[in-house]
């Protein structure tokens, strides 16, 4: 069981071991970076097939399935295209701008990696302030998709880019302060940290995952939305809303800037499901003590693609929001939800204390109505007056 | 509750997502090149020529009559009548077509030139793979292309074309009997040996088309 | 030796993004060369070991201040100096002096620091922890008063945001 | 380009922005072909709009003045594609009229059948359409595709052709119905429903669709009378006015049905009505299945080819699923038409787009283009 759990931490050192021990630490990083980068291209080549597919399936159609077994070589086909298309750069552009958005995109998406704990010592770094860190690396996409759209000289990219940044700006905030109850009730801001505070099992056998809490549940579900909205994906891809700004900042990009681009997204959401899954999903602990046997990193790769795949379905259903009743809802909604959800937390932490038969079904029920009523207001408070039920007459 | 939308809506995602493996009603996507839909009967495409017998040019059955030229709405049709008339399928002398162009980059496939002919010599096919590199030639196809023996219009259109054939095999054996008739008072002797190809075989019927009335008034070769 | 290099070149990006900054013709160059210097400051700090400041730098800084300064530029709209013109302002002995100042001050408090005084290298790596304790209980006041700053400040801008179109309405109609 | 803050000859917008002006179209990927709109944006919101059209003129007039009377008719397919037999029924009732012919019983009852199945096809593809435009990323489009596809199945089993159907004739239908098609179009009207009942769960409900339709674009009903809209979006306003019901043209007098009315003339309503139409279509077509005479399909009178109406002009109109769709058709006794003109009730809705997209957003303004419902090979014809 053990072998099969730290077969990938073995090998790193018995790499690692092949050299001097001086520059071990050194190698020790390059094959940790070299693996991230591998398995989540890879990821990536995957999840685009993979979400065509389920799309298409989703829409009563095949998919992809020209390009080698089952298409699963379309990526690779599409990669190729993509390599080979002209780049082209607007004659009006700020060149250098133009340039370096892409890189300034991704670039930083794949350091958020390096603080994720994919299984059981699997963590390239464990920094004290894990989560901060993300968050601070994450930021910096705000400014390469502003780059990209200011620097296209292109209504549409323009349109795009001031879209891109009001929504960010206003996801960002109901996204960190999601996360607070999390590492408050942790205590820590390493990620590390705060997978083995969820990684005992109650009486039952149960896991102690924060999602199994009324806080942690309202809290995966607003992260969730706050991280679609941050990662651009639909229903709140404004910034590229094909039907209304044909690609939003990314209309004068083509060639491989644009694969870049493409890249950089789905790192993001990656990245961010991979913290969704450590902060709320217990990390890499398996969610009953009897199946703990399969290894850590293969409960990661479950839970992130079954969250993947929450992603993908929910493109296949949602239309798209306006910008103003985008922010709204961030704002009249998403926040002050999130800070309610920080003090149920805080209710649900002292409550603790008491030990009954019937505390938990009490707990439980008390911090769900806490969470839900706000929920209920807020919600009816977010419908405009020209929202209530109508009714249709029929004329003979 | 509010969300309660939502939720329906990806619940019958989910139902179709799911359905798509098990329910052939939900994926309806014919995998083209390699399975084709079975041919519809009253499918149309573009013209096409019938003609009798096993020679393509002789027994066309076209007789440049030139009311599918004037009738086209988009003017595809192109005909020049040739100075040798060649006997019908009842023996009597037609006019043939020298050239019988159809432009089909212009044709629409609304058939009407099916509908007015009265003598069923164009009917339409149902072939639809017709791309090609060369746009203006290839496109552009004459009477040696277009001409389809019978049997082919007969498996296209079953129904239509064994109306057509019996109408043709009662008009032929009238001729012939009043061939016969005719012949009987002087001398018994097959007239139309050497002109005509011996094996046309399935030819018969009336020229006039089923269900249209239409008289060929403008047709400048007299159909009986 | 590794860490003096790594400094130099952070400190030579800080110095870069600055002058880009300050120099350049394009407003919004300016502002993306001065989140650069923004995050050259980060990197600094983690040199320092001072996680939590260069994190927090980098949120802050090149996550929203940069964005902030990037934003006005465009809703004020006027992106691009006219080439060639040579802008003098009429009170350029007035920055001169401030600059001056602000030099002066600033040499003066690290001349006078006690940390000038080189000790012998200690891991001093501030815990979260340890912050998050310290501006509870130590620097309360000093927290608590830039709290309050910030929201009149805050309530302040919604005021100014609030007020236009009020003012703007009765002609519309 | 950036913006410029000249824009000279407009009025500085309320907020004191300098005004954005963009093109949307004519190669947009939601203007539903080649439509192009001179939008000026003060920061997301329209302050001006300016339709341009005709990309796709392709003289349909003319060349019907220059082609017999049967030349037309498959013309008529190609103007709302999406709907080619009603805009044959259209076309083919006017020259009735003008020829003095009668369809008999049984071509009647199929032309009802036929372009109620259109007005499915239409309404279920408008929706998903709709839905496409506010970025649902062509699932709702795709299941109105896979119903549709059932229905075009039913066309080129009858007429030949999938979309381009070329059916109607002067005094009747061009071929009577193969065998089977009447149980075949049973099943597909019976299975309808529980595809309306899946798009419903998929829509009709949903917070984000509600929050995108409700009180956005809205056609007061005065001002739909004075513009001349009609069909559902007339409905959508709430004034009664259907001519299945007005003119009982046909043999629509005969069935029962009811017309849907729309409370508010917003983008929700224009949605709801026409899947609340679909339900009373499918009304029709029951009874009309169940109801169908055998006989001739050809009113004997009429002739196919070298039909020349006496001299006189006639003006034929029917309920077309986008609203009223009419001909006009003058004879000097030739072989073709002296004047032919058609009423495209796409080009007619689409004329009020500016007063609904004024105060509106960018987004708005694709949600609204998209339930005018407009083809624009009608619009341009």
């Amino acid at each position: 069981m053990n072998g099969l759990d730290q077969v990938f931490v073995r090998l790193c050192h018995w790499f690692a071991g092949l050299f001097p021990a001086s520059v071990q630490p050194l190698i020790a990083c390059i094959v940790a970076i070299t693996a991230i980068m591998v398995v989540f291209a890879s990821c990536f080549a995957l999840t685009t097939i993979v979400e065509r597919k389920v799309l298409g399936r989703m829409q009563n159609r095949f998919g992809p399935n020209r390009v080698g077994p089952w298409g699963l070589l379309q990526p690779l086909a599409d990669g190729l295209k993509m390599l080979t298309k002209e780049d082209i750069v607007p004659y009006s552009a700020d060149k250098t701008v133009h340039f370096l958005a892409p890189l300034a995109l991704t670039v930083p998406i794949w350091l958020a990696f390096a603080v994720l704990p994919f299984g059981r010592n699997m963590t390239a770094v464990n920094f004290n302030s894990g989560v901060l860190f993300f968050f601070a690396v994450g930021s910096a996409s705000e400014l390469a998709v502003f780059m990209a759209g200011w620097s296209s000289q292109n209504k549409y990219s323009l349109i795009g880019a001031m879209r891109a940044i009001a929504q960010m700006i206003s996801y960002e905030v109901p996204l960190v302060l999601s996360t607070v109850p999390v590492l408050m009730l942790a205590g820590s801001l390493s990620l590390n940290d705060i997978v083995a505070a969820q990684g005992t099992y109650t009486i039952g056998g149960l896991a102690r995952w924060n999602v199994f809490t009324p806080w942690g549940l309202a809290g995966l579900l607003l992260f969730l939305i706050a991280a679609t909205a941050e990662s651009n994906r639909s229903p709140f891809d404004l910034p590229e809303g094909e039907s209304e700004i044909i690609a939003g900042f990314l209309t004068e990009y083509s060639g491989f800037k644009y694969a870049l681009f493409f890249l950089g997204e789905y790192l993001g959401l990656f990245a961010i499901t991979g913290l969704a899954v450590t902060l709320f999903l217990g990390g890499w602990h398996a969610p009953f003590q009897w199946l703990e046997w399969v290894p850590s990193w293969l409960w990661f790769a479950a839970k992130f693609g079954a969250l993947i795949f929450l992603f993908i379905w929910v493109r296949a259903t949602l239309p798209r929001l306006r910008l103003d009743q985008l922010l709204n809802f961030s704002w009249r909604f998403m926040v002050p939800l999130c800070l309610i959800n920080l003090l149920v937390a805080v209710a649900w932490y002292w409550s603790g204390a008491w030990k009954s038969v019937v505390a938990m079904p009490v707990r439980w029920l008390l911090c769900a109505a806490l969470i839900a009523l706000p929920y209920h207001w807020l919600g009816r408070a977010l419908r405009s007056a020209s929202q209530s039920p109508r009714k249709y007459i029929y004329a003979e | 509750m509010h969300g309660v939308g939502i939720i329906k809506g990806m619940i019958e995602t989910a139902r179709n997502f799911a359905g798509s493996y098990t329910d052939p009603e939900r994926l309806i996507t014919v995998q083209y090149p390699e399975e084709k839909l079975p041919p519809v009967e009253n499918a149309r495409t573009i013209p096409f020529l019938v003609y009798d017998g096993v020679d393509a040019m002789a027994g066309l059955r076209c007789t440049a009559c030139m009311i599918c030229e004037k009738e086209c709405p988009p003017q595809c049709i192109y005909i020049v009548k040739d100075q040798v008339k060649k006997p019908d399928f009842v023996g009597k002398l037609q006019v043939q077509p020298k050239v019988f162009d159809i432009d089909i980059s212009v044709c629409m496939s609304c058939g009407i030139c099916v509908e007015v002919c009265p003598f069923d010599a164009i009917k339409m096919d149902q072939v639809f793979e017709l791309s090609t590199n060369d746009r203006f030639g290839g496109l552009l196809v004459d009477k040696t292309q277009l001409a389809k023996p019978n049997e082919y219009f007969v498996k296209l259109h079953k129904t239509e074309a064994s109306e057509i054939d019996a109408r043709r095999e009662e008009e032929k054996q009238k001729a012939e009997a009043a061939a016969a008739a005719k012949a009987a008072a002087p001398k018994p002797t097959p007239a139309p040996a050497p002109a005509k190809p011996p094996a046309q075989a399935p030819a018969a019927a009336t020229p006039p088309t089923p269900q249209t009335p239409a008289q060929p008034t403008a047709a400048p070769a007299p159909a009986k | 030796m590794l860490n003096e290099i790594a400094f130099l070149l952070c400190a030579s990006i800080i110095l870069a993004g600055a002058v880009g900054a300050m120099m350049l013709r394009n407003l919004v160059h300016c502002a993306l060369c001065a989140a650069g210097a923004f995050a050259g400051l980060a990197a600094i700090y983690l040199q320092l070991n001072a996680e939590f400041a260069g994190f927090a730098q980098l949120l802050v800084y090149v996550g929203a201040v940069a964005i902030l300064i990037v934003f006005t530029i465009l809703l004020t709209r006027s992106t691009e100096l006219q080439p060639g013109a040579v802008h003098h302002s009429s009170s350029w002995w007035m920055g001169l002096l401030v600059g001056g100042l602000v030099l002066a001050c600033l040499v003066g408090s690290i001349m006078s620091s006690p940390s000038l005084v080189r000790l012998p290298s200690q891991p001093a790596s501030a815990p979260v922890k340890g912050i998050g304790e310290q501006l509870m209980s130590q620097y309360i006041m000093p927290l608590e008063t830039i709290g309050l700053l910030l929201t009149s400040a805050l309530l302040g801008a919604v005021v100014i945001a609030v007020r236009e179109p009020e003012k703007s309405d009765p002609p519309a109609r | 380009m950036m913006a410029t803050p000249s824009s000279t000859d407009l009025a500085e917008p309320p907020s004191g922005n300098p005004l954005l002006e963009v093109s949307l179209g004519p190669q947009h990927p939601s203007t539903h072909g080649v439509f192009r709109m001179d939008v000026s944006l003060d920061g997301e919101t329209v302050v001006r709009l300016k339709p341009v059209f005709g990309y796709l003129h392709r003289n349909h007039e003319k060349i019907a003045e220059k082609c017999t009377y049967l030349g037309s008719i498959p013309y008529t397919d190609r103007l709302d594609y999406i709907c080619s037999l009603t805009n044959n029924w259209a076309y083919a009732m006017t020259v009735e009229k003008l020829a003095g012919l009668v369809p008999p019983e049984r071509a009647e009852y199929l032309r009802v059948i036929l372009s109620e199945l259109t007005r499915l096809i239409n309404h279920s593809a408008l929706a998903g359409f709709l839905l496409q435009d506010m970025g649902a990323l062509g699932t709702p489009l795709m299941y109105a595709f896979r119903e549709r596809e059932k229905i075009l199945d039913l066309f080129e089993s009858l007429t030949g052709a999938r979309m381009m159907c070329n059916y109607m004739r002067f005094g009747g239908c061009r071929c009577d119905l193969p065998p089977g098609w009447i149980e075949q179009a049973r099943s597909v009207v019976a299975k309808f429903p529980s595809f309306l009942e899946e798009f419903e769960a998929l829509l009709t409900g949903n917070e984000i669709l509600l929050a995108r339709t409700e009180g956005v674009g809205v056609l007061p009903a005065k001002l739909a009378v004075n513009a001349g809209v009609t069909g559902p979006m007339l409905r959508a306003s709430g004034v009664n006015y259907d001519i299945r019901k007005v003119d009982q043209y046909g043999i629509y007098g005969r069935f029962k049905f009811r017309v849907p009315l729309g409370e508010r003339g917003d983008v929700f309503d224009r949605y709801m009505i026409r899947i609340l139409e679909m339900h009373e279509s499918l009304k029709i077509l029951d009874q009309a299945l169940r109801e169908i005479p055998a006989g001739p399909i050809m009113d004997p009178k009429a002739k196919l080819r070298n039909l020349r109406p006496k001299p006189g002009e006639a003006y034929g109109r029917i309920e077309g699923p986008k609203g009223e769709l009419g001909f006009y058709v003058i004879s000097d006794g030739g072989p073709n038409p002296y004047r032919y003109r058609v009423r495209p009730p796409s080009l007619i809705n689409l004329t009020i787009l500016e007063d609904m997209c004024l105060g509106q957003t960018v987004a708005d303004v694709v949600v609204i283009l998209g339930s005018i419902d407009i083809v624009l090979g009608e619009v341009d014809r």
